[in-house]
């Protein structure tokens, strides 16, 4: 546009020039004051047609804390509710309603394939409508800076078909299966005794902290301390035994163990499914 | 020799050369540091704040260069999350508060009043004072930085992780205090530039010939005057929730966490065109001079300029388009932030006609010019994009918005800067800019602006958030990311290539003459640079384009006198000649009441007796400032 | 320009609600015919009829006043339009349509009454012996001193935005709603203060202070407004209680009536304050040469 | 450049007075800006009451003597005030010495029954958010008082000292009369919302 402009001007009659510049101008006002006109219309049915929650079959509880996501699913009918963390699963082609709830600062919940972000915002709740069409892991991350470890707090939304999903419901909401084997039994014992359990919750067991995640199910997701490595039993390791270089500053002590008391609950905590 | 009732010498006794030795005596600073700390001269005080407000743009750059070291590659370690967050904090707080407000500003300071054609800003002892606080809260927030305690909780401060409860140990006081500091500095200098807009203009200078350049300043000033109250009063909440425990940011208590937003937008999308509107009024100005026509549009221009500034506040909410407000409301705020356009593209329009109209001069300046057009262009129709609530949900707090307001904020106002100031440094230093290196610098810049903000669209729209210290390795970012910190090296040779010339211009330049690139506006019609007097007689204005209007001789206005620092007060809209005024003489006192000031504000940080205790040396020293010395400028 | 998105979005959020209303209350819109609006209105259109017919008789060059019949006309259909009419209706059962007859008589219909100055016309439409007392009435000093402390600049402004602020105080909002005696007087207020406030802006003061004027009646105007969007809770139960009838619920009623306050009317008067100060401009060194 | 006198302004007067003056134009545009802060506060009280299941928050309405009897003293200090303006421009020393005098008094005495304010909202500030805005307007609004009253103090010396005597220093008198005027009018709107909007 500006190039256009770079001409040898050329010489006629001033005062024609400026009525013919007085009409170019107003010309080029008006078609970018009808561009936004419609622009702004278009941006408004788009709005409309994302749409609010009204019927959705299914409400689940996002709570964000530093620097993970505690998630809430309500008891229905058969089940009973129960919470798990940074992993969020819905059955493909439903609507799912988020409510957005923050424990501490404001982040922001945001899966880029399936919706736009919102704030989880101390003291309000928020609410977002989550629809996954195909089946699939979608990552999300948070999106509001809320300190030092907002680089790593990610969440997968994982969307299956509705017979898979009923059955995680089913399973996620049973406590956690017995122990079996040596090294399991040996890793659940020394969780029971170290500081673990203080901050902690095993649905069966004796820990119930509650200012970590809840673990009764851990081994059952993708990843752990909120999308940062896969779950095995190797990472699980790595992760007990020195938290802060892994993820510098966030709330997870390190809690001092021999390399068999690590061994063994990196098992159990692997076992957990 | 003619002596009127009120007994002083006047210009009109008096032969060119004594006049001028005369006015030089009684205008000129002492010599020597005294004289350097107590110096009211406007054309000083400006320079020393622009030359600040630089020193402060190139350590905000260091700090970027910082950033793109550390996301160069994915999990890099070079940085880690405490003193990364830290850095990025520093970099918006500094760019924003300690270079691109004031930056402004000082442009303002020094050219306006010679603009106008008048001898002094309104107030100068006002303006000294702004100057001192403004460097004293930079110093507190470098020192901070320093120190390992830097702000680290983002530019704008977000409760509740500023508040008492998760922003620890003194970090986000000291932003919080930093604030206070460059506001107040920024509110007197915005007092002093609408002042003397509208009490300080040559006579004839009616409202329809302002300069644009001072137009833009003045409903800048307007700005802030009505938006930096809000910030003033948000961090002074932040303050009181984290000394002495108030509640207005706690919800447990009452209190709103999105309060602190609505007031720190309310202040900060403002803020934006507290930034912007002085470069239009620049842009306009270079325009002009190397088209050799006037802007195309003179009212359009000026209405232009004060419509931007109304919406200004009708647009805050756009920043919190996620923040859960209601949804009914987000189509009206849509519609105004889209409607801003119309008025930028108003100005675009008059600007093209009036390239288009005239033979442009391809000097550095105006080259400046034509990139800020291209990247501004950019930068809007970003803009226009973002302002959709369905689209800016996905890229909200994303680097689609770093690299958005970067073409904002750097296109819109440090090109045209860069240009001003090679357009006026031979009024500022007397000397030329380097035309070659001048050439590069613009080339250097504008590639590597280039390459390093339009590749942050894509980073955003792939969904790299913003203000992350790190990412992971499996994330498609990593290649991106190499490149642009590859090319923010290209800038920053432009930026060190600049700073290069305009040193070793400022040493050993070539002389300029009074009016270099035969500009039309009064600036130009002194000395280069001027005298600390400005001009010897105020000139009279007949024209919107005064030297060119009158090419032989300038029209002035005698009668002043010379004995003491007198200037002329016109009247608001037709500049009709009012009154002669004194204008206040040289000051250490300023220097005392922003020291005192300074004590107050820093310990306040600490303890809430400080505003007790520290108000009597503020009171002592300017009682001390106002009480009169019985010096010729005092009497009537 | 963006009045007229504002006008069209209303349109269409409007849209549904209309539709929808009509079936789940079985009733219709309709307009109203309250003596007590239709009898003053009446007046005015009547009186302004015979005296634009008797000075037209007596002067033959209606050239001037054609602008002025224009503009009077223009403000009186509004001010029917906004009291008369099913928008009247509406705003009994909907805070927004509310929102909207009041922004009508304030920032619509005054102006354009102001800008047609009836006065004259309106006292030529009194019969003979009623014109003379009237005139005599307006000549008295106390209703000369009266009428220009009134429409001074500052204090019309205050005088307007304190009407606004006042009946906007949840408690006495609800009650105009709930007793037509009060609703009427609520119309009054309005409407006599906006009368003041335009007369002395457009009529009274230099532009310049006009400006500052509108511009600051828009501030503290979108400040109420936004107070309103922004609450997160119903403030006027009274008003809002049928919303739900018309697909809204309370709380979105009051927000978008807030909407209204804040964006489209702070335009109408952000557009105003910006044709004044371009006015102020435009002759301020033609202004030069008269003085000088 | 050459330079060609077309204007003489040598039977110009060598002060600007009132609305010519510049300091008029100074005091008004930091009117402005208090202004904005005021209004400021005031709408962060009426957004937290909007916020809040009940108004006021966890406490009852103020007591209403010291408030009332101190905006009725301010309104009644403008009178005042008002001749103190006008002796100014009639630049009469011996009346504005005295109006000053008055002035400074008719200042102090509000400073006194602000004490009583403060505890008359039955509530401390560290309480709640109610608490909070409460006491940030009062002293918000209290410290405009007491800098007005130590302007008044030093203006008042001075038109005792030798510095007195001159239009600048009546000019002075009046933007500090100007000033005053703001401090009142601005505490109507903030008296308004402090003691009657909990009662409503």
């Amino acid at each position: 546009l500006a190039g256009a402009l770079w001409r040898k001007p050329q010489e006629d009659d001033a005062e024609i020039r400026q009525r013919r510049l007085t009409v170019v101008v107003t010309a080029a006002v008006a078609a970018t004051a009808i561009l936004i006109a419609g622009m702004t219309v278009a941006s408004f049915y788009t709005t409309r047609s994302i749409g609010l929650p009204e019927r959705a079959s299914i409400t689940i509880t996002v709570r964000a804390q530093q620097w993970w996501w505690q998630v809430f699913y309500a008891s229905s009918g058969q089940t009973s509710g129960f919470q798990t963390a940074n992993e969020i699963h819905t059955p493909v082609g439903q609507d799912v309603h988020v409510r957005l709830e923050s424990a501490d600062v404001i982040h922001s919940f945001w899966i880029p394939s399936l919706a736009g972000k919102q704030d989880l915002v101390p003291g309000r709740s928020n609410s977002l409508l989550l629809r996954a069409e195909k089946p699939g892991v979608y990552r999300g991350q948070c999106a509001e800076f809320c300190g030092l470890q907002h680089s790593h707090m990610a969440v997968m939304v994982i969307a299956e078909a509705p017979a898979d999903y009923a059955r995680w419901i089913a399973s996620q909401s049973a406590d956690a299966i017995p122990t079996t084997g040596a090294d399991v039994a040996a890793g659940r014992a020394a969780f029971l005794a170290k500081p673990c359990a203080a901050c902690h919750t095993i649905r069966g067991t004796a820990a119930n902290g509650t200012t970590g995640p809840d673990l009764t199910h851990v081994g059952s997701r993708q990843t752990i301390a909120a999308g940062l490595v896969e779950t095995t039993r190797g990472s699980m390791a790595a992760w007990i035994a020195d938290p802060q270089t892994l993820k510098p500053g966030n709330n997870m002590p390190m809690v001092p163990l021999t390399s068999i008391e690590l061994q063994d609950i990196s098992a159990y905590m692997e076992s957990l499914k | 020799m003619i002596r009127s009732k009120d007994d002083g010498l006047r210009d009109t006794a008096l032969s060119d050369k004594e006049l001028n030795r005369a006015l030089a005596s009684t205008w000129s600073a002492q010599p020597g540091l005294w004289g350097a700390l107590s110096t009211v001269d406007h054309k000083v005080i400006g320079r020393r704040y622009i030359a600040t407000a630089f020193v402060f743009l190139a350590l905000g750059g260091v700090l970027s260069l910082l950033m793109r070291l550390q996301l160069s590659q994915p999990e890099a370690r070079f940085i880690g999350p405490d003193r990364y967050n830290q850095i990025f904090t520093m970099h918006g707080s500094n760019m924003m508060f300690l270079f691109a407000v004031p930056v402004m500003q000082a442009m303002a300071v020094y050219l306006v009043p010679l603009m106008v054609g008048t001898r002094n800003i309104a107030f100068p002892r006002l303006n000294a004072f702004s100057y001192w606080i403004y460097v004293a809260g930079g110093l507190l927030l470098w020192t901070a930085f320093i120190v390992d305690t830097g702000p680290d909780v983002g530019w704008f401060a977000y409760v509740p992780l500023s508040g008492p409860q998760y922003g620890v140990g003194k970090r986000a006081d000291i932003w919080a205090q930093m604030i206070t500091f460059t506001e107040v500095s920024a509110l007197a200098i915005a007092v002093e530039i609408v002042v003397t807009v509208f009490k300080q203009r040559g006579p004839g200078m009616s409202l329809d010939r302002i300069p644009l350049f001072v137009w833009s300043m003045l409903v800048t000033s307007f700005l802030i005057i009505l938006a930096m109250p809000a910030i003033m009063i948000a961090s002074t909440s932040l303050i009181l929730d984290r000394l002495v425990g108030t509640h207005f940011f706690n919800p447990a208590e009452g209190g709103d966490v999105l309060l602190w937003q609505h007031l720190f937008w309310f202040f900060g999308h403002p803020e934006v065109y507290i930034i912007f509107l002085p470069a239009v009024g620049m842009v306009s100005t270079i325009v002009a001079t190397f088209t050799r026509r006037p802007v195309f549009g003179y009212l359009a221009m000026v209405m232009a300029l004060v419509a931007t500034g109304v919406l200004a506040f009708g647009l805050w909410v756009h920043h919190m388009f996620v923040a859960g407000l209601p949804r009914l409301g987000e189509s009206f705020f849509t519609a105004s932030s889209m409607a801003i356009a119309v008025p930028a593209g108003l100005q675009i329009f008059c600007w093209l006609a009036t390239i288009w109209a005239g033979k442009p001069i391809f000097k550095t300046p105006f080259l400046f010019v034509i990139g800020f057009i291209v990247i501004f262009v950019i930068g809007g129709l970003t803009g226009v994009m973002v302002a959709s609530v369905p689209f800016d949900t996905q890229v909200h707090d994303t680097y689609f918005v770093v690299a958005h307001f970067h073409y904002v904020l750097v296109g819109g106002a440090v090109f045209p800067l860069l240009g001003a100031i090679y357009y006026w440094f031979p009024k500022l230093t007397g000397k030329m800019m380097s035309e070659t290196l001048g050439r590069w610098v613009f080339g250097l810049i504008f590639v590597g602006f280039n390459l390093t903000f339009f590749p942050m669209h894509i980073l955003g729209l792939q969904g790299m958030p913003r203000r992350i210290y790190t990412y992971q390795p499996e994330m498609p970012w990593a290649g991106l990311n190499m490149f642009i910190s590859l090319s923010a090296i290209v800038l920053a040779a432009g930026f060190l290539l600049f700073f290069v010339d305009a040193i070793r211009s400022a040493r050993s330049g070539a002389v300029a003459s009074a009016n270099p690139w035969g500009a039309s506006t009064l600036e130009w019609a002194t000395a280069s640079p001027p005298q600390p007097y400005n001009f010897a007689r105020p000139p009279v204005v007949g024209s919107r384009e005064p030297l060119w209007a009158e090419a032989t001789a300038l029209p002035v206005a005698a009668g002043l006198r010379v004995d003491r620092r007198e200037l002329l007060i016109t009247g608001v809209v037709e500049g009709i000649p009012e009154a002669r005024e004194s204008s206040v003489g040289n000051s250490i006192w300023p220097l005392w009441a922003a020291l005192a000031t300074t004590l107050t504000l820093v310990w306040s940080i600490f303890s809430p007796w400080a505003v007790v205790w520290g108000s009597i040396p503020v009171a002592v020293s300017l009682i001390g400032w106002f009480w009169p010395k019985g010096v010729l400028e005092d009497e009537s | 320009m963006p009045t007229l998105i504002c006008a069209l979005t209303m349109g269409m959020m409007a849209w549904p609600a209309l539709a929808h209303g009509d079936d789940a209350h079985g009733l219709e819109p309709a307009w109203t015919f309250d003596p007590w609006i239709v009898v003053p209105l009446g007046t005015l259109a009547v009186l302004y009829c015979l005296g634009a017919a008797r000075l037209a008789r007596r002067t033959r060059r209606p050239g001037g006043t054609h602008r002025r019949i224009c503009l009077y006309s223009a403000g009186i259909l509004t001010l029917a339009g906004a009291l008369l009419s099913p928008l009247h209706w509406l705003g009994e059962h909907l805070f927004t349509f509310h929102m909207i007859e009041h922004e009508i008589v304030m920032a619509v219909s005054a102006p354009l009454i102001v800008l047609a100055r009836p006065i004259g016309i309106l006292l030529w439409g009194l019969p003979a012996r009623a014109r003379m007392a009237a005139g005599m009435l307006m000549r008295a000093p106390l209703m000369r001193e009266l009428w220009d402390r009134g429409t001074s600049a500052t204090s019309a402004t205050i005088l307007h935005g304190v009407a606004i602020w006042a009946w906007h105080v949840p408690i006495v909002f609800d009650a105009a709603v709930t007793n037509p005696a009060v609703h009427r007087f609520q119309h009054l207020t309005f409407f006599a203060t906006a009368i003041l406030f335009w007369w002395a802006l457009v009529w009274r003061s230099d532009y310049g202070p006009a400006a500052w004027h509108l511009f600051f009646t828009m501030i503290h105007t979108s400040v109420l407004g936004a107070l309103m969007a922004l609450a997160p809770r119903v403030l006027y139960v009274a008003q809002t209680q049928a919303a739900m009838a018309w697909g809204l619920t309370p709380l979105e009623d009051q927000q978008l009536a807030g909407m209204i306050m804040w964006v489209p009317a702070g335009t109408i008067y952000a557009g105003a304050a910006l044709t004044m100060l371009a006015l102020w401009i435009r002759g301020s060194s033609e202004r030069k040469a008269q003085n000088v | 450049m050459k330079e060609n006198i077309v204007l003489d302004l040598t039977e110009l007067p060598a002060h600007a007075l009132g609305t010519a003056s510049p300091s008029w134009w100074g005091t008004l545009a930091f009117m402005l800006i208090e202004g904005t802060g005021f209004a400021l506060s005031i709408v962060i009280y009426l957004y937290l009451m909007s916020l809040a299941p009940r108004w006021p928050l966890g406490t009852l309405p103020p007591d209403l003597f010291a408030g009332s009897a101190l905006t009725a003293l301010l309104l009644a200090s403008l009178v005042p005030n008002i001749l103190v303006a006008r002796w100014a421009r009639e630049q009469d020393l011996r009346k504005v010495r005295l109006g000053l005098v008055v002035m400074a008094v008719l200042g102090i005495v509000p400073l006194i029954l602000r004490g009583f304010e403060f505890p008359a909202m039955h509530i401390k500030w560290d309480q709640n958010a109610y608490g909070s805005i409460v006491w940030v307007m009062l002293g918000l609004h209290t410290t405009h008082i007491l800098t007005d009253v130590i302007e008044t103090l030093v203006l008042a010396c001075l038109m005792f000292s030798r510095h007195g005597d001159t239009p600048r220093r009546f000019g002075d008198v009046g933007d500090n009369a100007m000033y005053w005027n703001f401090v009142v009018a601005t505490w109507l709107p903030m008296y308004a919302c402090l003691y009657w909007i909990p009662r409503l």
